[in-house]
């Protein structure tokens, strides 16, 4: 395991320190030592908050800043934050106007943040979630409540955001973030697996030459696993699923492509072009398209890809003013 | 009539604490097998940190439990600090005014944490999880109190029905945690979860006839 | 091999077009397939052209953009430019106020700008250089014309882009780069190999368990391969070369972790906590810290370090606006 | 006296492409012990697009060097572009305005390229590269054609040249290029570059050599 680490046991109370150290102007400590919060918040607005495993950087926290999240709990590699922290994160978001809480469907942020939720209602603060379900691999259209979350949640900390940054109130931001997450469709394609400090080894195996279509961000397996296709099939290996399942043709969307962890920037760019020669041939319109590393599973190769149907409510939402260790706009 | 006096909360959760330590690798490797192998390092980082927090205080059961509970879930967050957390939480407010426990109170306790962590948890019996231990448990445990049986034949009902539950999760398919991936392939191998739950409620039982003994010595 | 291209023999070409579709708000195409243009260079300024091997990614392309570098040449991978390209780049970035050339210290560059200058002195294109030779770890301080340009080329491309956006002549964005790059000292350390798509197979070996201090780009090696240390002791072992090569004490310093590829990027910033400790235990203030993935080796794993000295001339240019794929600010 | 006709340009180095195409994988083997195994993928792509490009042309000698040095330097950069595009420019400039090549004239199109590579590299003899077989061989030939060799016995000093040249690589120690990295480790083999600059100017004398026959027959 070649990590830049200290006790494995450590790995993310040690790596939230070099965040406040090296990010002064995003971050700022608060009473819990798993939950960070924006340094320059607006006031008066409503709370965006976020949560989820580590392991996923620049997500979680990498997404709190301008027009974006104001606190974040930070669980362990792969692991939910304690409802402690989804608390605390909920407390130094809430102005008075609410708490939006936006995060991906997973057993264990699902437990913490319902607990979460029943403590903050005992402080009185009003607290709304969004529970994003984008990835298609990992459930059939009909049990959408049974979908992970992956990196269609950008989108919704965008989305969300942006409305809260305007002065939207909590049921808008509620009601806008869901949209955003609703119009999300992705897929995740994994080349190889990653390592877990704490555990020393693989989390799983992926055979040299061979791809898991459909596979999750902590390996999570997908729909198949097969021969390593070139760029333009694996392309249109990722388009068919997504592309099936809600009707983007004729309007505007967006585009993610995500690496994993290991995979280079290059290759992203690459596998893009195949996807915007087949979304084109299909008569759908690319508004914008970000690719990079925004959502990725340690060292993991593979990417994601998300396509999002824009409509005149969520384009400028989209677009607007953003500012992060993540994304800029 | 056998009665538990509750001021024994440090002792007996004592007892616990160094059975989750105990199996801490033991619990990594069933979870490795079908899971991602860390089930031993998480359980045992939180029942640790009980431990220390507690180091040298007498504790009621209640107030044991209670501790526990919001050290598991306010330190080791995932799945299994809501759970566990829950579970224990439960048990911790169902013993709170007592100052002692018969077999039906005892037994009203375990139906507590029992429906504590079924208010958190969607899961159940069959899903491969450790309510697989726990459901048969306490069934068993209360129809022996049900049954007039003495406390001490209900725990040994309470660790029968642990043990059996724990082994039925060899045979199931996963349907809920990473388990749930492997599909067919989870079969053949016993949960993690129902094994950390199955050496708690055995111990819980191996501890409380302790106390039993000792009080009617 | 668990790379998303298709042909091995057409990875850059395809990267391009990929870019290109992606980011049209960045990227113009020009004559020249292997050069591409800012889409939006403001007039009447210096040309700031770059170039090199690809497989750095987001170097050197990402620095096209606002503030920073206004045409790019692209090698193959880890291979340089051809002249033709750089000649290309010199042509598209000038606007008859000259080109600063900023690029780094390898054989290929050095002999194919050099050809490229020639060529551009026929067109009467006036094109001065600044050569990154910013690792220390590659010749000592007596013999800095040997040494490779590493992740200070960052700061080199930040400065001298900041003083042509700011209309600076010709002479005074080479004074300023050249400034800039001598105030970097930089180091990295290699924990995994990487694997060229044409080779198909590692660059070279680290043994797990190890890490090569010193590595260079392109796995050029280091100054000694040691048991992998724990963050803390590494921060000491990348600080020591890099502290003793100029002397940072009493000033401020720009601070830059860049990963190589596959290092998650917590673990970069795990690293950045001790760098950070280590610089105040010896009086030196930071004004500024990027951690991030700014200048990789296709998927190796392992980072590398740069200190920057800063003076009242370089602070502002340091900190000015700059938009681009790889930095904003 | 032998000449050679410079109107073959298109023969002769249709067979330089021949013995790169062929030894593409050996060229990238050597490269690959002690440099990254890229050496004869470069060059091919550089070859084999050079005689894409000029397809059933027939070219001048000086022609045919300069096209082929333009498409090295233009497509496949590196050094090897600078290089052996400048090793191959510096030929056709020096053989541009004649008809025919005596031995001398010959050895003044070698001279050139030679000067015209160490215009744009620093490296010598001795720091094992290219520079090892290219400068003995033309030194060998000039020293044959000083002694009023015959042209066909001062190819032989061309060979003999490149292919000691080429030898001596194995027991140097690299001073440039990839595999001045491994310090001491490089001695013992071969420097890939070295073998392509042998297999190049052995099979420029070969290809001249059947041509100076022919115009002889
Ligand atoms: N939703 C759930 N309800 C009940 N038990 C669960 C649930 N999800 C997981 N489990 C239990 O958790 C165990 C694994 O715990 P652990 O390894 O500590 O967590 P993780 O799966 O996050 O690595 C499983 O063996 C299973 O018994
Ligand atoms: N500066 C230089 N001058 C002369 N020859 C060089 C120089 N650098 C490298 N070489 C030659 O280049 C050869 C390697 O070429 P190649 O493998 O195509 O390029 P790369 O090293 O970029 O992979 C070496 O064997 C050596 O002979
Ligand atoms: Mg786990
Ligand atoms: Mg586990
Ligand atoms: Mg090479
Ligand atoms: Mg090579």
């Amino acid at each position: 395991m070649q990590r830049i680490i200290n006790d494995p046991d450590n790995v993310v109370d040690d790596a939230v320190r070099g965040y406040l150290r090296a990010s002064p102007e995003f971050y700022a400590a608060t009473d819990h030592p798993r939950v960070l919060k924006y340094a320059a918040t607006t006031s008066g607005k409503v709370g965006v908050v976020t949560g989820g495993g580590s392991g996923h950087e620049p997500a979680f926290l990498g997404y709190v800043g301008d027009g974006l999240c104001d606190a974040v709990a930070i669980g362990e590699i792969f692991s939910s934050p304690t409802a402690d922290a989804f608390l605390e994160a909920f407390r130094v978001a809430d102005q008075g106007r609410g708490v939006a809480c936006l995060y991906g469907n997973y057993a264990g942020d699902n437990m913490n943040v319902k607990m979460a939720r029943q403590m903050a209602e005992m402080e009185s603060i009003d607290v709304k979630t969004v529970i994003a379900r984008d990835d298609v691999a990992s459930a059939p259209a009909d049990q959408r409540e049974k979908r992970r979350g992956v990196a269609g949640e950008i989108m919704m900390w965008k989305v969300g955001g942006a409305a809260a940054a305007r002065h939207d109130d909590l049921d808008e931001v509620i009601r806008l973030a869901q949209k955003a997450v609703d119009a999300c469709s992705s897929i995740g394609v994994g080349l190889s697996s990653c390592t877990i400090p704490a555990n020393g080894k693989p989390n799983f195996t992926i055979a040299p030459g061979h791809m898991e279509l459909g596979i999750g961000h902590h390996g999570e397996p997908g729909i198949e696993v097969v021969p390593l296709p070139d760029a333009k099939a694996m392309a249109d290996a990722m388009c068919d699923p997504v592309l099936a399942d809600q009707d983007f043709t004729g309007g505007d969307v967006a585009v993610l492509i995500s690496g994993l962890g290991a995979t280079p920037v290059m290759e992203l760019n690459l596998l893009y072009a195949h996807v915007a020669d087949r979304l084109e041939a299909e008569g759908i319109t690319v508004h914008r398209a970000d690719i990079g590393n925004y959502f990725t599973s340690l060292e993991m190769m593979g990417a994601t890809l998300t396509v999002m149907k824009l409509d005149e409510e969520l384009k400028p939402l989209v677009d607007a003013p953003a500012r992060s260790l993540a994304i800029t706009r | 009539m056998q009665f538990l006096d509750t001021s024994h909360g440090s002792d007996i959760l004592g007892d616990l604490v160094d059975v989750i330590l105990d199996n801490r690798d033991y619990l990594s490797e069933v979870d490795g097998s079908i899971g991602d192998g860390d089930h031993g390092i998480n359980m045992a980082k939180g029942f640790r940190l009980y431990s220390e927090s507690i180091q040298g205080q007498s504790l009621s059961l209640a107030k044991a439990f209670t501790t526990l509970a919001n050290t598991l879930m306010g330190s080791i967050g995932g799945s299994m600090g809501p759970l566990y957390g829950s579970l224990f939480l439960g048990m911790g407010n169902a013993s709170k005014d007592l100052d002692t426990l018969d077999a039906r109170t005892f037994g009203d306790m375990l139906s507590a944490g029992l429906e504590s962590i079924q208010s958190i948890s969607d899961a159940n019996v069959g899903d491969k999880c450790l309510l697989d231990t726990l459901v048969p448990a306490v069934m068993d445990y209360r129809h022996a109190v049900d049954d007039d049986d003495s406390f001490t034949s209900a725990l040994q009902a309470l660790r029968n029905g642990a043990e059996r539950g724990c082994e039925s999760t060899r045979e199931l398919e996963a349907k809920i945690g990473r388990a749930a991936r492997l599909g067919e392939r989870s079969k053949g191998h016993l949960d993690a979860g129902a094994v950390s739950c199955c050496l708690l409620l055995v111990r819980l039982a191996d501890s409380t006839e302790r106390h039993l003994e000792r009080a009617a010595a």
